[in-house]
């Protein structure tokens, strides 16, 4: 059993959490009491943060529409479809006509990453997140 | 978060979280604390232990209410004449923190003369609450050394949300409550990582660390980072991205982790701009009612399986950390971003978030000196943090505000663009509850807090239930002039009769079928908070 | 053989690598990030061994996880429906460094998994356990062993009782699991002398002495015995619940859990035990809404009189071991010091 | 004190060779485990419950409607209420579920065989009373008088019909049903069941009552029965609660420090009345 010590998604409070991994499976979480904002203590949402982790409506693989349904596909056949498309509206929209949303549950990283894309990529700033809601 | 920044030139938790509990006075206003930030509840449950006085301003009795000293039950949508109210009584009282006002704000006189015309009796008569209740709150928030003010989206979700905020900041600012540890003004941000998003410019207007896209300095610094051109024009918002509707500018959407199709306003709409797109891609971890959309789906990695940072509320920038490898065929949302950066033909090519947390230490100066090694060898740091050797920044303005002096923006009330009428007599009020998060794509897979609750309850005071004769437990139909929905009864004393609660969390009740589709034009804050609705038995 | 031996404390890293080389070793680790947790102790994290702070969990954690597979089960076809037991890995363990609340805790889960009935899946780790016990020569800041008589000396339940005295560490040896153990390892033992069991005794006064919290256990299960608790302790206390459920989680003897079923495919899945809060309304809440415990002071109450007055009528003792965790960490300021401190009011 | 199999919490597979429908909400499922042993080695006592399992729904309590009397099959009566029961009602016959049990102590029926008794039951309640009645009709011993008061909330919802027949054919028996609501087409008693005893004969020296239904139910009973001068040691009942583990450690059925799976189902008058419980208070 290994305990990851990382950062709860349950709200903005953002509580030491750590997770407890065995054989590859997260198996559960508990506080951290030295982190300044847990406190050795998590709300019940935190205490079962591990749960949804492994639920077996996770999506594993890459989907498709085709024929009106999403299907299951490779990995390059998603990214080059989506990247076809995007390219293609960027150009004959003159990069007005696409639009990004980005993530308050993703992390820093992710977000800053996605941003320079829309920017430097897509040549658009139609870039936002759902902070207001 | 526009109200801050034009007060105080910073959209953000002014106090770190373990402040609260040293405050004297702690003002709540438009949270349900205990509910959706419980670690915060925590320190004002420890303050008022100490001795912390507390004033509740809340249409509902929250849980936190019922230990506040005064709760301020004041109708929906009038939090500004009751903090204009609060501010003519300081004034009047002589309770007004000059020196302050003088050495570190501007434009103090324009709200000095406009309180000065307000009607005391009028306000209290619009806000509902007896007048000698705001008087005694305005004097125990003004007579206290530490008063901490914090709000959430029972403030930001209305018409004139970022004047709410305006009018928070007014009041801080005019007693002296802001600059100092343990007194502040503290929006608390709802989702986990809803701070960093904006600190990472995940906004239309401007870049990483809230440099504006039209400012040709700042373009030119990412243009030469990035090495490409950067547009200038600010983009649309997340609400003329969804709600833009079948004809609409908008011909192709990526979609990062979000739920549109059951946090936006008007379900309806975002469903035709969404379906006519002639492009959507999803990245998500569930198949969510917007993935359901989409022409292309990526299975993203959950937080449990990478490495990245998240920024809490109150400004802490800390590690996420892996703890198992993603699963199935899952990959994280930087390699799917960089993926198709490449296939784009802009390589993206970091060897790790590491790698990335230092291209953004770089152009965004708050985030100068978060390098990982340094938030792996602490519990993070709270921004701004302009280099390597900076130890975090505990509380804002010191010294002096973000933007320079702190600016008072006099605002006014501005009724609810819907009100109770003959034909919809309830006022639906909507929020969080305990047990779940946002849309529920994580939490309602959680067994646990799935049995804790598992259904939208629909809170009705008893004299209302009474009338139309319904029971706890009961299904109810709520209509408004956008929607219907079911939802089931609980009577409780928590609203007042003529009002009516209920969340947002689940997909078979979505609320926001019935939300009115208005929003603050200049936060872009839809009004969530209040509408207009019917309540009849099915 | 003498039942007591001392041992240096140069040579205990040396005890404990030849330990872990038979047996999988837990002990209280403090991790890189300043937390003191019990772990497994291996070449990367032997020199973090931390035995002068609390750990933040106990023992529990090891004997019912947070999450164990009862088995997993296969639902074939239409028509079929198997149950295979899974393979339990339990691997011969050695838990250092376990101070008297935890081993008090250890002993009154072996009642409440292995009296009456057996098991299985607890009895298996338990007999794959090996205890090595630490006396607290300073209790922590929270600590109340001394009122629920738990601590901080504890005679018996130990394989081997380890006091701290200066430059040695007093070992007591219990069962035979510890006799095999100093047998094994007999050069790493000196036999204790007179003056050293005195140091010990002069230990354990000093212990006793120097509680900060003044507890009265004994006072607040009579309170509860006689029925006499004021409802508006009871208000109080369920008003100010959040329902967090750390209460329970953090205890080392709350014990209750819940079983599911947590589906891996379509067709198969996996019968889960899981922690479980007395506090949360789905605990009691059945099938159709109905609730037996209707209000939350209910729940509250039900927690506190399982613990200071159920068990003390079914096995003599509370199970409140007072190790102190759950204070201070509740949002409400809910903890059982609270409660017995309120309930003992006016008395 | 019964000791857990290393399988512990393990059920065991059993086939569904027929299902009853006594009402839109009741089926009784008749079963018989798949392996042919383990039906031979099975016994049990009126008043036990089995924990049944169905694939990804988890575990629920049910008690015995059959009598091991009759040395028929297990027959487990389950009305439609929550996603196991659901999940329970939509298979058919020659579905395999899983059984783990019996549990729970039984109605102390040696007592019982010297007595009168007289049975009071509202909707699924009367499903473990089933299992006591037919165990007293089969029991060549017994010779005492068996009155059933039976309550439904409308004549659609009663339930048992099948054995309802069976038990008015015996002189011996007496079974007056009523309902909450009548119809146009009903022709029997309407109110509540407590109604009936104006209709029954009462001899508390003689009788032994015994009482299954929803908590209110048994409140009102409970408290009728006392004024007519029933002992607590002839008022007995059994009680439900949510259960998980079934054996006494989970929790689940905590009633005052006793709980319902270990120390019940099956409680007197005289043991409840020790206890803070909702269905006396």
């Amino acid at each position: 059993m290994q305990d990851v010590l990382t950062t709860c998604v349950y709200c903005g409070c953002g509580c030491g959490v750590y997770l407890q991994a065995e054989n590859g499976r997260v198996v559960g979480s508990t506080a951290s009491r030295n982190h300044p904002v847990s406190r050795n203590n998590l709300c019940v949402k935190g205490w079962h943060l591990h749960e949804f982790i492994h639920h077996p409506d996770r999506l594993t693989e890459p989907l498709i529409r085709k024929k009106g349904k999403l299907v299951p596909t490779s990995w390059d056949e998603a990214l080059d479809y989506t990247a076809k498309e995007l390219a293609r509206i960027r150009d004959q929209t003159d990069n007005q006509g696409i639009g990004v949303l980005s993530s308050a549950k993703c992390t820093n990283e992710e977000n800053y990453l996605l941003q320079k894309f829309t920017r430097a990529v897509l040549q658009t700033n139609n870039i936002d997140h759902c902070a207001r809601l | 978060m526009a109200g801050l920044a034009t007060t105080f030139g910073s959209g953000a938790m002014t106090n770190s979280i373990n402040e609260i509990e040293n405050a004297q006075v702690i003002l709540v206003s438009g949270s349900n604390t205990t509910e959706a930030h419980p670690q915060i509840a925590r320190r004002m449950l420890d303050a008022v232990d100490r001795g912390a006085k507390l004033i509740v301003i809340d249409p509902r009795k929250t849980l936190l209410a019922e230990f506040a000293d005064i709760h301020l039950d004041i109708r929906p949508g009038t939090d500004i004449p009751l903090l204009n109210a609060m501010m003519r009584i300081i004034l009047d009282e002589n309770l007004v923190d000059d020196l302050f006002i003088e050495m570190r704000t501007e434009n103090y006189y324009q709200l000095r003369d406009m309180l000065y015309r307000l009607d005391l009796d009028e306000a209290a008569k619009t806000t509902g609450v007896e007048l000698s209740k705001i008087y005694k709150a305005a004097q125990l928030y003004a007579q206290a050394q530490k008063s901490v003010i914090c709000y959430c989206l029972g403030i930001t979700q209305h018409i004139c949300g970022t004047r709410n905020v305006q009018s928070l900041a007014n009041l801080a600012m005019m007693t002296g409550n802001v600059e100092k540890g343990d007194t502040g003004v503290d929006p608390l941000r709802g989702q986990n990582n809803v701070q960093g998003a904006c600190d990472m410019g995940a906004l239309p207007n401007v870049f990483p660390s809230y440099q504006p896209v039209g400012n040709i300095d700042f373009r030119e610094k990412f243009e030469a980072a990035w090495k490409v051109n950067l547009p200038s024009k600010s983009g649309c918002t997340l609400m003329e991205m969804t709600h833009s509707g079948k004809d609409g500018p908008i011909r192709a959407m990526y979609i990062m982790g979000e739920n549109p199709m059951l946090s936006d306003p008007v379900l309806s709409k975002v469903e035709e701009t969404l379906r006519n797109l002639e492009f959507l891609a999803v990245a998500d971890i569930f198949l969510t009612e917007t993935a359901k959309l989409a022409h292309v789906v990526f299975p993203a990695a959950s937080f449990a399986e990478k490495t990245g940072t998240f920024t809490n509320t109150e400004r802490r920038v800390q590690m996420v950390r892996p703890a198992i490898a993603p699963i199935g065929n899952c990959r994280t949302d930087a390699d799917i971003i960089s993926a198709l950066a490449l296939r784009l033909g802009y390589a993206m090519d970091y060897d790790s978030p590491a790698e990335i947390m230092e291209e953004i230490a770089m152009l965004a100066p708050i985030y100068g000196g978060m390098q990982h090694d340094r938030l792996e060898a602490c519990w993070g740091l709270q921004w701004p943090c302009w280099d390597r050797s900076h130890p975090g920044t505990q509380f804002l303005h010191k010294y002096y505000f973000t933007r320079g002096k702190g600016h008072f923006v006099p605002t006014e009330h501005e009724p609810p663009s819907e009100m109770p009428d003959k034909k919809y007599p309830f006022l639906l009020i909507t929020g969080r509850i305990y047990h779940h998060y946002h849309t529920g794509t994580m939490t309602r897979k959680s067994s646990t807090l799935n049995r804790e609750c598992n259904e939208a309850l629909l809170q009705i005071n008893q004299v209302d239930a009474d009338q139309l004769k319904v029971r706890n437990g009961e299904t109810l139909k709520v209509t408004s002039r956008r929607g219907e929905i079911k939802l089931t009864a609980e009577i409780s004393e928590q609203v007042k009769p003529g009002s009516v609660y209920t969340t947002f969390h689940f997909a078979e009740a979505p609320i926001n079928l019935l939300c009115i589709d208005t929003w603050d034009p200049l936060a872009n804050c839809p009004e969530y908070k209040v509408c207009a609705v019917k309540v009849t038995k099915p | 053989m003498n039942d007591k031996l001392t041992l240096k404390k140069d040579h205990l890293p040396a005890f404990l690598r030849k330990l872990s080389k038979d047996y999988r070793l837990v002990a209280p680790i403090k991790n890189r990030h300043g937390d003191t947790i019990f772990t497994r102790i291996d070449s990367s994290n032997s020199a973090s061994l931390d035995l002068d702070n609390q750990p933040q969990n106990s023992i529990k954690q090891f004997m019912l996880p947070q999450r164990e597979v009862l088995f997993s089960y296969h639902a074939k076809t239409e028509t079929g429906y198997e149950f295979n037991p899974t393979d339990q890995i339990n691997e011969p363990t050695i838990f250092f460094g376990v101070r008297s609340c935890d081993l008090s805790a250890i002993l009154y889960m072996d009642v409440t998994f292995l009296q009456g009935i057996t098991d299985s899946h607890y009895l298996e780790k338990r007999t794959n356990s090996v205890f090595i016990g630490l006396n607290c020569n300073q209790p922590f800041a929270n600590c109340f062993c001394n009122a629920t008589k738990s601590g901080p000396f504890l005679e018996f339940g130990a394989d081997l009782q380890f006091t701290d005295i200066g430059d040695r560490f007093l070992v007591e040896v219990g069962r035979s699991k510890g006799i095999k153990i100093v047998e094994k390892w007999g050069h790493f033992f000196s036999a204790a002398e007179e003056k050293e069991n005195k140091q010990q005794y002069q230990a354990f006064l000093e212990a006793r002495g120097s509680f900060t919290r003044l507890v009265h256990v004994d006072q607040a299960i009579k309170r509860l015995q006689e029925n006499s608790v004021p409802e508006k302790v009871w208000n109080q206390l369920s008003l100010r619940c959040q329902d967090c459920g750390g209460c329970a989680y953090i205890c080392p003897t709350c014990t209750c859990f819940t079983i599911t079923d947590c589906p891996l495919t379509k067709n198969t899945g996996e019968r889960i035990r899981s922690w479980d809060a007395c506090t949360f309304s789905g605990f009691t809440r059945m099938t159709g809404g109905h609730n037996p415990v209707s209000k939350k002071t209910e729940a509250i109450r039900q927690r506190f009189m399982h613990k200071l007055c159920y068990d003390v009528k079914k096995h003599g003792r509370p199970s409140c071991v007072g190790c102190g965790r759950c204070v201070d960490i509740c949002f409400g300021g809910t903890d059982i010091l609270r409660f017995i401190n309120l309930a003992c009011e006016g008395s | 004190m019964k000791t857990l199999q290393p399988e512990d919490y393990l059920p065991r597979p059993a086939i569904i060779k027929e299902i009853i429908t006594e009402n839109s909400q009741i089926k009784t499922f008749v079963l018989s485990f798949a392996n042919p042993e383990q039906n031979t080695d099975f016994s049990y006592q009126p008043g036990q419950f089995m924990m049944v399992s169905i694939p990804h729904c988890g575990e629920a309590p049910i008690s015995f409607s059959s009598t091991p009397a009759r040395k028929e099959m297990i027959r487990l009566s389950v009305r439609k209420a929550g996603k196991l029961t659901s999940a329970l009602h939509e298979l058919q016959a020659g579905a395999i579920i899983g059984l783990r049990g019996p549990y729970g102590k039984p109605f102390p029926m040696d007592y019982l065989a010297k007595r009168d008794l007289l049975f009071v039951a509202g909707g699924i309640g009367l499903a473990p009373l089933c299992s006591v009645i037919n165990s007293c009709l089969f029991n060549p011993d017994y010779h005492g008088r068996i009155s059933i008061l039976y309550g439904s909330r409308t004549p659609e919802d009663i339930a048992f019909m099948g054995e309802i027949n069976f038990w008015r054919q015996n002189p011996d028996v007496k079974c007056l049903l009523t309902v909450d609501q009548g119809t146009s087409d009903w022709h029997g008693a309407t109110g509540v069941v407590t109604t009936l005893f104006s209709q029954t004969e009462i001899n508390p020296e003689q009788q032994t009552a015994i009482i299954c239904g929803p908590p209110m139910m048994i409140k009102a009973v409970i408290s009728e029965l006392n004024e007519m001068g029933f002992g607590d040691d002839d008022i007995i009942t059994t009680m439900e609660r949510h259960m998980k583990c079934g054996v006494g450690v989970c929790r689940h059925c905590h009633m005052d420090g006793k709980l319902v799976c270990v120390d019940g189902p099956v409680f007197s008058l005289r043991q409840l009345k020790e206890l803070d419980v909702m269905e006396i208070k």
